[in-house]
């Protein structure tokens, strides 16, 4: 556990924000699709953390949080000026692992997901593309970031505002036919039915090594509580088991997801 | 520094800091946080006989100044527990003082858990009961809202071990102290109070319970001042040491449950907010002794003064 | 703006806010900050038999997310009550809609008391009982908190009144559902809930209660999840119509108290932070109605869904 | 009610903070002695608002509350930066009456009594004395702001840091004497004890018309809650009654202080 000055806490767009903590020893270990747990200073009838994927680190100790107001605590947080300090636990979570020299990494992302998948992108060592869905164009974030890392970004909204208009796994067929040459490593992270419906393609279409962050309501963080599980395949009578998010995951290779259900 | 040390009846410990069951894990998970030899004693997450998933999600729901929980049984069950890596053998290596919080759906299984772990009860200082679960067999009421059932369970554990043996009360009654006298009346060497309140939450827009339990147990800050009184009506009624929860966020929470008859604390909700808010307690009971010339902690169990 | 008006049997209301007993005065003190007949009622502070002193001081302590308070019986007793120029003339004049809580120390006084209000009814629309107070006769006991006495106070008062008939309970029981179908047998038309948890707090540094009477009834955002589980409990137990509080704050919470079977809804210490509170909570509805497409505040009574 | 935006919250000395809220609706209605009840914004963790009485008002609309911090809410409002928007309600309670043209204003202050009086001894006719006592040098606060406005100080504390060594109500004898000639109007402020004590001296001495700003911790701040109360000499068989502060004070006159108990 650590301090984190806040560097800056400034609006992206509409109810979208960008915080950046001081917090160097949490930088130096942070790997892809790892989450910080942020207690939110002045938020103080609210007992609880929140956790927040780290979106990018720097050499300069900088961490990066890309946050959507959804509630009490992100609006305090939202509130905060530069030079308050929060508490932060972190990098906590299992990372995403790295593609390989020869494997073409697609990112399948929505809602804060291309926040979370940044760092993903920005380290992988082959440069792949960014499948970004969202309601719609105003929810459509870090398309420009994604890009400077050199990705192909396409996208989808459910409103049509932009890209294809429809949900941001169909664009994986078409993808699939343009790419039939390359060995293909998905990675996952967004809401929890597209994640699902990701993970099942992937597991019918025989895409081993495929990742996806599933995440949960979060207590502790560490695993100790037993808050956060999701449904994850197991060898017993059900079939699958509650895994918890905050340390068996958040990021699952996709083939353990339980796609059957909840 | 002042002396911390306690003496719950047949349990001595270097301080009265000990973490509430369900919140630490198994200490396991807090392992690379601090020394778990500077607790008063690691209570662990509730153990029955089976593994079990649990109930399903949501099962949590932060709530002003608190939170509501319904993890349900999930757990490795005892075996595991007695045997898995990241369990006891873990727990005899760090050299914790360990507390084993233990639960089941009818007396038996009480008594069964029980009787396993006695019989492997190295590194295990003391079973706490948590009778706060539904009995199945008698139509799902609580073991802890009923004087006869929570006499029965505590003294059918009583049998199947000679471990030092806490019964953590269930506040959702109308007269915690005649529970206290029912479980002491049962053998049980020390009470521990309070469980979590049962509280409800609705998500407006979606008009569904916030916890897919439906209801869930409340702790946190909000229920300090519930569990301070009823850590004072059950110091009143028995003489039986007790370990008081609900709440404790700091040093000065604990000082206050001490000063209502608890000989020892246990910290909740408060690791969540600050893994390292057990060793902070412990530092703030030193301090509160210190600025008022204690040598022991001893000195303020029970210690309210009332005109 | 949506239907606001709501049915509680008897009593038919403009929209479904009232004040919580003991938290708005007789409304003569909030007279110069809103008209009286904005509000579904006014709910005064306890009335008993006598003027009385009320408590020794400290009657009130802060706690994480509420308060404590012990005021005791403090009023002017019934006659004064009845013609003296800040009670009832004035609230006759204010043209509000007024419920009139009462509470005695034993089963007589409360009778006393609801047939000389019902002697001058006029300008009355119901009364409330408070059956939290302790029952001299019976060496202190609550009313609320024992079955049977809970049911002979209301069926007492019941005979002594042809006003419609709140009976407000008390959460410091087991079952509030049984204490709801008691007083539902009685003859009540209503009933309220929750009142106060009792509660204790210590100041650590003079190691005195915080609270003169030892022990307070905590209300407050901190309690809200006790409240709506009660709630939603006695709303499967009986159909008496229920008048819903503990910790509303805004709009949103009031339409989860609605959302788990409440009728109608009270807000108490929350005027306390911001007196135009219960107006607040009034549009907050509305506007909750509104965003929801609903066009009567009846459509979300009892509206959670379970799945 | 209104709302007030924090216009300076600076400290004075050790734990003393002055901050001035801009309210021309309230500073137009004050009279001295009355306070007003803040709801400190960020103390979300606290239900109720805190009470302060109003040290001063001004033309400009500015209204100036003198506190020291004592606990959480004091503290968290400490911390508040100008711009910061709280809301008000006031002015509450009943203020001193002005002393007549023909008499000497005594004010006997301890504690923050010396903030809750200085709009009494600016806005007195006739410029009379201020007895300021405190533990210690540290806590005597706004003499200067007397003495500006043309009151004569005389200080008294507990530790002999600064003026007489004791009790501020020991300062009164010797004033009678030197004061023969005049007719005193008493007024006081400050802790419960030297209240009693000055009331009860002033109640022996025939001093009528004396009045004194007795408080106890609030709720309502309106008369509605009887959290309030003090006893107040009453008709009655107990010879006394519970009193709202609140709302039938905090200035009640020093005849009407009950001396004998609580
Ligand atoms: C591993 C992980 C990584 C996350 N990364 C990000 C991120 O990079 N950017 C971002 O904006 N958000 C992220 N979230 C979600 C973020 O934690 C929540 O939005 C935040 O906790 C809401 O806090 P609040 O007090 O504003 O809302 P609350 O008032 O607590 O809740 C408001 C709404 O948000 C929902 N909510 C609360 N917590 C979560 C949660 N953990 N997951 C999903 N929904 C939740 C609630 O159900 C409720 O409907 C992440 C969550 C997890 C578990
Ligand atoms: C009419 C009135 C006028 C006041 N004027 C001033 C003023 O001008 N300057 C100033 O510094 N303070 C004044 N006070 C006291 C001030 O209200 C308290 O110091 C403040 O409410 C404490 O808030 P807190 O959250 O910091 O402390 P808390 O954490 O609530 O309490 C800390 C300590 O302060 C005590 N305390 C709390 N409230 C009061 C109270 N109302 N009166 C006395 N002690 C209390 C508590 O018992 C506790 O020991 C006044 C009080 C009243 C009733
Ligand atoms: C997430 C969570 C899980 C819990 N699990 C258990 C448990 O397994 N067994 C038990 O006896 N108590 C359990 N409790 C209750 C706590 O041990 C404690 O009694 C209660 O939370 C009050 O203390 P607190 O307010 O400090 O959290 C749990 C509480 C929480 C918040
Ligand atoms: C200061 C205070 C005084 C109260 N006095 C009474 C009373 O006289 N009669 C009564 O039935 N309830 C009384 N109550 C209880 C409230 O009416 C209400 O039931 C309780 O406070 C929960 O609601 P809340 O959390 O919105 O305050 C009082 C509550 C407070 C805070
Ligand atoms: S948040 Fe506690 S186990 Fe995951
Ligand atoms: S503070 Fe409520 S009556 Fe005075």
């Amino acid at each position: 556990m650590t301090t984190g000055e806040i560097v800056s806490n400034t609006i992206l767009h509409d109810g979208y924000y960008k915080v950046e903590f001081f917090a160097p020893g949490i930088c130096a270990k942070t790997q892809p699709g790892q989450f910080v747990h942020v207690k939110i200073a002045n938020l103080r009838d609210r007992i609880l953390r929140r956790p927040f994927s780290i979106s990018d680190v720097n050499e300069n100790g900088i961490l990066t949080v890309i946050y959507k107001v959804v509630g009490e605590g992100t609006e305090v947080l939202a509130g905060l000026p530069a030079g308050t300090v929060c508490d932060l636990m972190g990098p906590l979570g299992k990372p995403f692992s790295l593609p390989g020299e020869n494997e073409l990494p697609v990112i399948v992302a929505g809602g804060y997901g291309s926040a979370a998948t940044y760092l993903l992108a920005k380290r992988s060592p082959v440069k792949g593309v960014l499948l970004l869905g969202a309601r719609s164009e105003a929810d459509l974030i870090l398309t420009d970031k994604f890009t400077a890392a050199g990705f192909d970004v396409r996208l989808a909204t459910q409103d049509g505002s932009q890209g294809h208009k429809g949900l941001v796994t169909e664009l994986i067929p078409p993808l699939l036919q343009e790419k039939s040459g390359h060995k293909i490593r998905f990675y996952g992270c967004g809401p929890m039915p597209m994640l699902i419906a990701l993970s099942k393609m992937l597991q019918q279409g025989g895409f081993g090594g495929g990742e996806v962050s599933l995440d949960h309501l979060m207590c502790c963080g560490v695993g100790a509580c037993f808050a956060c599980v999701v449904k994850i395949k197991a060898d017993n009578e059900d079939g699958w088991r509650y895994a918890r998010t905050c340390k068996e995951g958040p990021v699952f290779t996709a083939d353990d997801v339980y796609t059957d259900g909840e | 520094m002042a002396d911390l040390t306690v003496d719950l009846g047949k349990l001595k410990l270097k301080n009265p800091v000990m973490t509430a069951s369900g919140t630490f894990g198994y200490g396991f998970e807090y392992k690379d946080y601090f020394d778990l030899r500077s607790l008063g004693a690691v209570v662990v997450k509730g153990i029955a006989m089976k593994p079990s998933h649990g109930n399903s999600t949501p099962r949590v729901a932060e709530t002003h100044g608190g939170m509501l929980n319904a993890i349900g049984l999930q757990g490795p069950g005892v075996e595991k527990f007695l045997h898995g890596d990241e369990y006891m053998p873990f727990l005899r290596k760090s050299g914790a003082v360990v507390i084993v919080n233990i639960w089941g759906k009818s007396i038996e299984e009480y008594r069964d858990v029980a009787a396993r772990l006695d019989a492997e009860k190295d590194g295990i200082a003391a079973l706490e009961i948590n009778i706060s679960c539904p009995n199945i067999k008698e139509g799902g009421v609580a073991f802890g809202t009923d004087l006869k059932l929570a006499h029965q369970v505590v003294a059918k554990v009583r049998q199947a071990t000679s471990l030092p043996l806490i019964t953590k009360l269930s506040p959702n009654v109308t007269k915690i102290a005649d529970f206290a006298r029912a479980v002491t009346d049962a053998g049980t060497d020390m009470v521990s109070l309070i469980n979590t309140i049962t509280g409800m939450a609705i998500n407006i827009n979606t008009r569904r319970p916030k916890i897919a339990n439906l209801t869930g147990g409340l702790s946190g800050p909000a229920i300090k001042p519930i569990a301070i009184r009823m850590v004072y009506e059950v110091s009143k009624a028995v003489k039986t040491p007790i370990i008081g929860m609900g709440g404790i966020m700091d040093g000065d929470d604990a000082v206050e449950f001490m000063l209502a008859g608890a000989s020892a604390v246990a910290v909740g909700t408060a690791i969540f907010a600050d893994p390292y808010a057990p060793l902070k307690v412990i530092d703030g009971i030193n301090a509160y002794l210190e600025r008022q010339g204690c040598k022991s902690v001893k000195e303020i169990i029970g210690g309210m003064i009332l005109k």
